[in-house]
């Protein structure tokens, strides 16, 4: 617009929601965010600009539920310890159907998803040295609670496990000392506690997602178990087709397959249950893409496992597909949940349909709002 | 104010300014009072309120003028009380004329000085009646020389047709405030107003008070409970600040300064009161007497008049902008600021900012860097290049202050009520309280000069000035207060405080140092650190602090019962006559001499409260009556008429006069005015613009901005403006806009409201603008922005000596200002639009033009228009002069 | 052992007995002038940090946008005109129409106070062309708290007033909490606040665990109330006794419809609610949504278990393919 | 008071006492057990006025080792009830913002920033100057020969912050010395 002729004078208007130079020059410095989850107490978070609301039928576009700060770390979590808990299972699988390169494969691929992941976990709380109060208290209102006290107890066991099988390989370099024939002893307690645990583990997350107000995970949480549990199995299936030799893998084969079923058949139905305004957080945007790609790599891996899954080769480029699809799955999903808190319409309007479904029932009695 | 039935809020943003005060509205509303706020803003007063007109800036006379005439018209008066203390029946001199019969002007205008000689507003009477306070009167309200009638004819034409095509208020909108006004006012019932600089800040400002003073008294609103008009204050102590002033034009308990050629003692307290009037002025020489004591001691002896040529004398107004003139002539060398930020409260920040680069030096205490103290680095007038600091030949000293917390010493608050604060921490650093300062500054000074003998130094020299200190040497404030209270010097009472102002003497056997404030230190007990918790008390909380005069909390309360002393009713009662204790009693300290019988006729021989008759309530009053007409006082008229702002665009729908013809004008190349309605090219500064406060900060930010938890409340400077308007001009919701008008140019986010509303105004349409004056640019706060006082001019009512800065015209643009020197030249194409300056002047480049005029500029630089400031405005207001019984 | 809280209170279903006295606030937005004292002096007594970035936020006078981990109490603005005065009137009516729960019937008024002008004319003008919406809100201290609910390290707990507070000593910041709330008040403090224009001599306090609103736990230990409910001029916020308060916040919205001011309604009093009832109750002027708090929140504890089902099924589920599949790979 | 650290485990006390879910006493940590306000923990507690509008709020300010740590409203007060608007609950913030200046600064003529200067320094310098100024613009008497007396170099303008005390110490020591340029807010 030009209004006069000095408008070449008058510096532009600038974006509208520019930090002031200068704050947090002094202070330290905000840490580098990456687009998951940002609403650190910083007041960052995002006011909704290219969704066109009525501003009165929300609070001026704002989030009415805040998204937990939990960023790509949680994702790798979600993914590494649903891949820690299916080897666990596998592993032990192995040991009692005698393939112990598959069996030394999967102790390790435990372990170290197990490590990387909780490395993860740490590293995405706002205290990570206070990690250790996790252990302060057993809260079973709590799924991050039961699930670390899991975490925990499969850790444990994966530690004794994984240790047995190092110390295979290195020749008993370990210094064990007298303790190395108690260790050895226990691989097979610890082997079933893993196989007890580990499905525990890659399933609680569910509840962990579910047992929020985030929209897309709340209305998901009938279904997330569910979901993460199969793609924890095909990512299963997939790292030992990647680690192990085809002669030992064909448990491995099937169990990606059937991983990939219900990842597909899961998601599908979590979807369909959902609220439009739930359920399009899924579909549409960066977690939307991700969780396309996901289906398409868990079935491209499916379909080279089944076809040629023989051929060390091809398995272990549809193993790799399988662990990128489960990855992508859990980053889809958590970072859906993450979007779908930034347009309050898909809090209210659900909220609203349900309220009206309730009244239209004839239950009138348990709305928040009330006439004295 | 919580015992109203009625409150009308105008010219006040009440729950915005004074949120703690604005409880006692929403009480009163709960119980049942309706609320009317009158504003051109729909502000958070409004949401609060049964309703919320809005009204174009400035036309309150008007308003209430249409008021006055709907209770003229339907005899809505009260009558009884009009007739008892008010001057209703008062005959008027035969040589008075109206505005209405004189075209616009009162009789007595001499155009030449732009002033009124009042002579002719006088009361008729014979002279030594008169002086007694016993005019002539018409009881029946006949007459038409009976202010009554008077009233009657100069408000004839203020109509109901007249206030919407003036004030753009339909006449279904005027119809409820006046019936809401008039239904809840009478015997049972009254109404408050409440105003605050919403009035004060215009020029007429005092007159907008006196029309809602002459129509509370119509309608017996004064002097009762739940009744009267309130001035709603802006600073801890601003109240006090007037009592014991730091005001050029008055002495603590405003006695006037006297001026040049009042070299008579005595001359100069008959001035204030004659000893045969009525009321307690005439004790005027025993409260100066008191004061000259209390400062030169035993150098004011009853030979010399007490020192009384010791006080310096005025020629003019001596205001602080009759100052920063004087300093942009280099005629004043040192400032000192004490907690003010000029730069950015003061009107036409611009020039403030100019004359301080005139200084030789300026003492700057604060506690934080404020803009006021940091222009020479950061200003805006260093941006655009008019100034360079290497070429600011102005030393600074910046002295940290201690604040509330770190001195103890007192506050009045805005009911008059004196209240203490005690010390709870040393101040840090180098920061000291203002009072160490002065007493330090003082024995500096009078050390330097011990050896002087130079005449012109003994008031310094001679100044009683010996105050206790404590181990970092600051001051004992109580030890000052008990100077103000005053004490007896001789007699079997000799060094005893005074109990009160009855106990002054004018022979110099007792000093006080404010009479008003004498009994605050009774007893040699501080009055204003009592604290007995207000749940262990009546409403009326008499042993909360101390309230001036006389611990008295209503003003006029004599006027709260009837002819025989009865309670007007049994809802609105507060003081009576008891005949059987034979003395004025009730829930208030009574404001009337106690034992004064209702109808008792008075003693005009005796002068003074003896010459009071039983229903003179109006003890400040030399009559002992409400003035609905006031005779004296007022510089601008004795009866409220409306004038269009100074740079309306309206003309005057009453006179050919467009605007107040008494305004205080400077004329300077930076404080340039739109020809408003004078002159078409007025429509280059087509929109008007009101400036105000927000809750979240306070004046001019230096107190606010440099907080962080109100900066993040409201971080920005902005505009609010309607969504006609911005449609007009295209202005983005939160965007920015630059505002120019004839003085300056600013920039700030716009909001697009519906709180704000056009105004149609006969075939017009007003839009008006508003924006918040607390932002300022500098560098050390933790928010700023451009200023809105510098697109302000420096335009004042006469009688108050108060800037004009609720209603100035302006151009609004969308996007920012320019930068640099470019911003004066946004300014000049504006000014050469409106015809303010020649087409052909060659353009000035802002570095090389200012300060001062520029060339071809056909102005004289500096002048000053308008007459000195009224001593007192008698605004039907519970207010200055003040007596009590002796 | 029920997740979600009994008859007796929350304070009874968490080792505090049965006979504490709950408390909360009762917040009049019909007589909130939007001074933002509550926020300042919240701000003052627990000294969190400045919000923000400093510029207007573009939400009428509202700059601080909503509740987090600095801004503990928050002051929404909304401004509205005719249209959705009259349909704020109109959903008020309907909830009246639907015949909402009482918590059994009220006494009628107490005697009227001094100077009760019952002859006065109350009635309202008409509806108003427009209005300014002004509401303090407030963590709402549920009776069954999501937050609470999920914290794995037990840094947030039921106090002996039935509030619910976090510690901040104990949190490690896993952000759970966040999530689980259905109100979205609860937030991670993060460093990245704004600074004043000098060097912070000292941190962020408590950066990196949640923070909200503790209803001043630490001045209710001693017999004071939160600092906001004792600085508010107008009284719109009020603490108290929970009962009471909801007593009285009934009264005041059935006083309010008497005038005519249909749109007024509670919100958080309903013990049957999706969250036992909340120890803040507001009274609104309009829709919550409109105020940006949610319709029908729900504590998500009420389906945990069946959550926990879920993952029972979906682990016992993985544990048989991964058996059948070995079966099935016996070759 | 310590318990032993072990016996201190919350699942512990979980498994204990009455708050078998850990979501209430179970879980308290031993800072929140001890926890006070820090009003009950000040030196003292000085009653005081709120410094900004006229309204004249009640304040109390509770200070600890020098320092002022709390300023509430003083509920005693039959003006304010202990109610305070967002400045008034500001006010701690008034005294202790790390943005206050508590040195003194001077500015040389033409110097383009702020040098330190002792306070007394400082002072001995205004006094100085007050005397030359007030010499260099007397005036005596008017054009008619009347007395003025008064010093026209000098102005001055306060804040309505300053104490009824201070206020009239100023105008006392302004008016003796001829300084008739006084002004206030109360004219702004």
């Amino acid at each position: 617009m030009s209004i006069t002729p000095l408008d070449a004078d008058r510096p532009p208007e600038g974006p509208r929601r520019r930090r002031r130079p200068g704050a947090g020059r002094t202070g330290r410095r905000r840490r580098s965010i990456d687009r998951l989850g940002s609403t650190d107490g910083g007041r960052e978070q995002a006011v909704v600009e290219d969704i066109t609301i009525d501003p009165y039928d929300s609070y001026y576009g704002r989030p009415v539920v805040k998204a937990p700060p939990w960023r790509a770390p949680i994702a790798v979590y979600l993914f590494l310890g649903g891949l820690a808990g299916g080897s666990g299972i596998l592993a032990t699988g192995a040991r009692l159907t005698g393939r112990p390169v598959l069996r030394r494969t999967a102790r390790l691929t435990a372990l170290g998803a197990l490590g990387v992941g909780t490395v993860a976990l740490i590293e995405d709380l706002g205290r990570p040295e206070r990690f250790l109060n996790m252990m302060r208290t057993l809260k079973i209102s709590s799924p991050m609670s039961v699930g670390t006290w899991i975490l925990g107890s499969f850790g444990a066991v994966s530690g004794v496990v994984g240790a047995i099988e190092v110390d295979r390989m290195t020749g008993e370099r370990i210094p064990l000392g007298p303790l190395r024939p108690l260790v050895h002893g226990a691989e097979t307690p610890a082997a079933l506690a893993q196989a007890a645990l580990g499905p525990l583990l890659a399933s609680y997350t569910g509840a962990l997602l579910g047992d929020t107000a985030v929209p897309t995970w709340a209305a998901g949480r009938k279904h997330l178990s569910a979901l993460f549990v199969s793609s924890a199995t095909l990512a299963t299936g997939g790292a030992a087709m990647l680690t192990a030799p085809v002669s030992e893998t064909r448990p491995a084969r099937l169990l990606a397959v059937a991983g990939v079923a219900g990842d597909v058949a899961s998601l599908h139905a979590m979807k369909a249950s959902m609220h439009p305004l739930e359920a399009e957080p899924l579909e549409t945007g960066r977690p939307g893409t991700m969780l396309r790609w996901a289906e398409r790599l868990a079935v491209a891996g499916a379909v080279g496992t089944v076809l040629g899954g023989r051929h060390r080769a091809v398995a272990a480029v549809s193993g790799a597909a399988l662990l990128a699809a489960s990855a992508l799955t859990r980053f889809g999903v958590l970072e859906a949940g993450l979007e779908s808190v930034k347009d309050p319409r898909r809090v209210i309007e659900p909220q609203k349909a349900r309220l009206a479904a309730r009244r239209d029932a004839g239950i009138t009695d348990d709305s928040i709002t009330t006439v004295g | 104010m919580a015992n109203a039935d009625c409150i009308v809020i105008e010219g006040s943003n009440m729950a915005e300014a004074h949120p703690v005060g604005f409880q006692w509205v929403m009480e009163a509303k709960k119980r049942g009072a309706r609320v009317i706020h009158v504003d051109p803003r729909f502000t958070r007063t409004s949401a609060n309120a049964d309703k919320h007109i809005p009204l174009r800036s400035g036309t309150d006379v008007v308003l209430l003028g249409g008021v006055i005439r709907y209770v003229l018209e339907n005899e809505l008066w009260f009558d009884e009380y009009l007739k008892l203390f008010t001057n209703a029946s008062t005959l008027v001199s035969e040589e008075y004329g109206d505005p209405e019969d004189l075209e616009g002007l009162f009789s007595g205008y001499d155009e030449e000085t732009a002033t009124y000689d009042n002579s002719t507003w006088a009361y008729a009477g014979d002279p030594e009646r008169l002086a007694q306070g016993l005019p002539e009167r018409d009881e029946t309200l006949r007459d038409p020389r009976t202010v009554f009638q008077i009233l009657k004819r100069h408000y004839a034409r203020y109509t109901p047709e007249m206030v919407r095509d003036t004030c753009g208020i339909s006449e279904a909108d005027f119809e409820y405030l006046a019936r809401s006004i008039t239904e809840n006012s009478g015997r049972d019932r009254t109404t408050c107003f409440a105003y605050a600089l919403g009035w004060t800040q215009h020029v007429g400002g005092a007159q907008m008070i006196r029309t809602a003073g002459v129509l509370q008294l119509l309608l017996g609103n004064v002097g009762r409970p739940g009744s009267g008009i309130m001035a709603l204050r802006g600073h801890a102590t601003i109240q006090g600040s007037t009592d014991i002033p730091t005001l050029y034009h008055i002495l603590p308990g405003y006695l006037p300064m006297p001026k040049a050629g009042e070299d008579d003692f005595g001359e100069y307290v008959r001035q204030i009161g004659k000893k045969e009037q009525k009321g307690f002025w005439a004790n005027a020489d025993v409260y100066a007497v008191n004061l000259l004591k209390a400062w030169w001691g035993d150098a004011a002896t009853a030979e010399n008049d007490f020192a009384f040529d010791y006080l310096p004398r005025l020629t003019g107004a001596h205001g602080t902008y009759q100052t920063v003139m004087r300093m942009l002539e280099d005629g004043v060398d040192g400032y000192f600021l004490f907690g003010q930020n000029p730069a950015v409260g003061s009107a036409n920040g611009r020039m403030q900012r100019l004359a301080m680069s005139h200084l030789k030096w300026m003492v700057v205490r604060d506690f934080y860097m404020i803009e006021s103290a940091t222009w020479w680095k950061d200003g805006p007038e260093i941006e655009t290049g008019e100034l360079r600091a290497e070429d600011i030949a102005t030393e600074m000293f910046y002295l940290p202050a201690a604040n509330h917390t770190e001195k103890a010493g007192s506050f009045t608050q805005t009911q008059r009520m004196v209240q203490w604060r005690d010390k709870a921490v040393e101040p840090p650093g180098d920061a000291q309280s203002d009072l160490q300062f002065a007493f330090d500054l003082g024995n500096r000074v009078r050390e330097k000069l011990k050896n002087s003998t130079d005449p012109r130094d003994r008031p310094i020299l001679d100044l009683t000035w010996d105050y206790p200190v404590d181990e970092h040497g600051e001051p004992d404030a109580e030890s000052v207060l008990a100077e103000i209270n005053g004490r007896h010097l001789t007699g079997e009472k000799a060094g005893q405080p005074l109990s009160g102002f009855a106990e002054m003497k004018a022979d110099g056997s007792t000093i006080g140092g404010c009479w008003i404030y004498s009994g605050v230190y009774a007893d040699g007990v501080n009055q204003a650190r009592r604290r007995t918790p207000g749940q262990q008390q009546d409403e009326t909380a008499a042993e909360w602090g101390w309230a001036w005069p006389a611990n008295r909390r209503i003003l006029y309360n004599r006027a709260s019962a009837d002819g025989e002393g009865k309670p007007w009713s049994e809802r609105k009662k507060l003081v009576w006559w008891d005949e059987e204790m034979g003395r004025w009693t009730g829930d208030d300290v009574p404001d009337f001499p106690v034992t004064k019988r209702p109808d008792d006729p008075g003693d005009p021989s005796k002068g003074g409260a003896g010459a009071l008759s039983g229903t003179d309530a109006f003890i400040m009053q030399a009559d002992g009556r409400g003035w609905l007409f006031a005779p004296s006082g007022l510089v601008d008229g004795p009866l409220p008429t409306h004038y269009e702002a100074p740079e309306s665009t309206v003309p005057n729908p009453l006179y050919a006069v467009q605007n107040n013809p008494t305004r205080v004008t400077f004329q300077d190349r930076n404080n340039m005015q739109s020809p408003g309605a004078h002159s078409a090219k007025g429509e280059t500064y087509p929109y008007v613009f009101t400036t105000y406060r927000i809750t979240e900060h306070h004046t001019a930010g230096g107190m606010s901005r440099f907080l962080p938890y109100l900066s993040e409340l409201q971080p920005e400077m902005y505009v609010e403006v309607s969504p006609q308007l911005a449609g007009e001009v295209g202005l983005e919701p939160y965007g920015w806009a630059t505002v120019i008008s004839a003085r300056s140019a600013i920039e700030a986010k716009v909001l697009v409201t519906e709180r704000m509303t056009p105004l149609t105004i006969g075939d017009r349409t007003v839009h008006q603008i508003g924006m918040p004056f607390h932002f300022g640019r500098g560098s050390a706060a933790i928010v700023e922005g451009d200023g809105a006082n510098d697109l302000i001019g420096m335009m004042l009512d006469a009688n108050t000596q108060i800037q004009n800065s609720k209603n100035n015209d302006c151009a609004i643009i969308p996007g920012r200002r320019p930068r640099g020197p470019k911003l004066l030249t946004l300014v000049d194409e504006y000014r050469r639009r409106a015809g303010l300056i020649p087409e052909d002047e060659a353009q000035v480049d802002g570095a090389l033009g200012a300060p001062g005029p520029g060339p071809g500029h056909e102005l004289s630089p500096h002048t000053m228009r308008g007459p000195e400031e009224a001593t007192a405005v008698p605004t039907g207001e519970p207010s200055m002069k003040e007596m009590r019984n002796r | 052992m029920s997740l979600l809280a009994g008859p007796a209170g929350p304070a009874a279903a968490s080792g505090w007995g049965g006979d504490q006295q709950r408390v909360g606030f009762f917040t009049d937005t019909s007589i909130c002038i939007g001074c933002k004292a509550c926020e300042v002096a919240c701000k003052e007594w627990n000294r969190n940090p400045v919000d923000g970035d400093l510029e207007i936020l573009g939400s009428s006078y509202d700059n601080t946008g909503a509740l987090g981990a600095n801004t503990w109490r928050h002051v929404a603005f909304v401004e509205q005109g005719r249209e959705r005065i009259e349909a704020a009137q109109e959903s008020g009516r309907k909830l009246v129409g639907l015949g909402m729960p009482t918590v059994g019937p009220r006494p009628p008024r107490g005697q009227t106070p001094d100077g009760d002008l019952s002859g006065t004319d109350r009635t309202p003008p008409n509806t108003q062309e427009f209005r300014w919406l002004m509401s303090s809100d407030v963590c709402k201290h549920c009776t069954n708290a999501g937050c609470l609910d999920v914290c794995p390290t037990g840094a947030i707990f039921r106090s002996e007033f039935g509030s619910v507070v976090v510690q901040s000593d104990v949190c490690n910041g896993c952000g759970t909490c966040v999530a689980a709330c259905p109100f979205g008040v609860i937030e991670r403090r993060d460093d990245g606040t704004v600074s004043a224009k000098v060097e912070r001599d000292e941190d962020v306090p408590h950066a990196g665990t949640a923070n909200k609103c503790t209803l001043c736990y630490d001045r209710l230990v001693v017999g004071e109330q939160p600092a906001c409910s004792a600085t508010c001029p107008t009284q719109s916020i009020r603490f108290g006794e929970h009962d009471e308060l909801v007593d009285s916040a009934e009264d005041r919205v059935r006083a309010l419809h008497e005038q005519g001011m249909t749109e007024a309604r509670l919100y958080g009093a309903n013990p049957k609610d999706g969250v036992g009832g909340t120890g803040s109750v507001f009274l609104l002027l309009d829709e919550p949504e409109v105020y940006g708090l949610p319709p029908d929140p729900q504590v998500p504890t009420k389906e945990l278990p069946q959550m926990y089902a879920r993952v029972g099924i979906a682990a016992a589920g993985m544990l048989a393919a991964t058996a059948l599949a070995f079966l099935g790979g016996r070759r | 008071m310590a318990r032993p650290l072990f016996l201190d485990w919350p699942v512990l006390r979980q498994l204990r006492g009455a708050d078998p879910t850990g979501r209430g006493t179970a879980v308290m940590s031993p800072t929140t057990r001890s926890i006070s306000p820090r009003t009950a923990d000040a030196d003292g507690l000085a009653h005081s006025v709120c410094p900004y509008c006229a309204v004249g709020c009640a304040q109390r300010v509770f200070h600890q080792d020098g320092r002022v740590t709390q300023i509430e409203g003083d509920p005693d007060s039959p003006v304010s009830r202990g109610r305070l608007c967002p400045k008034g609950a500001a006010s701690e913030q008034l005294v202790n913002s790390p943005l206050r200046q508590t040195s003194v600064l001077y500015r040389r003529p033409h110097g383009t920033d702020w040098e330190e200067l002792e306070l007394d320094t400082a002072l001995d310098m205004i006094a100085d100057r007050f005397i030359e100024a007030r010499r260099a613009h007397w005036q005596d008497t008017d054009e008619h020969g009347r007395p003025l007396r008064r010093a026209m170099g000098i102005a001055s303008l306060g804040g309505a912050t300053i104490d009824n005390e201070e206020n009239y110490l100023l105008k006392k020591f302004f008016t003796a010395a001829g300084a008739i340029q006084m002004e206030n807010q109360a004219r702004i």
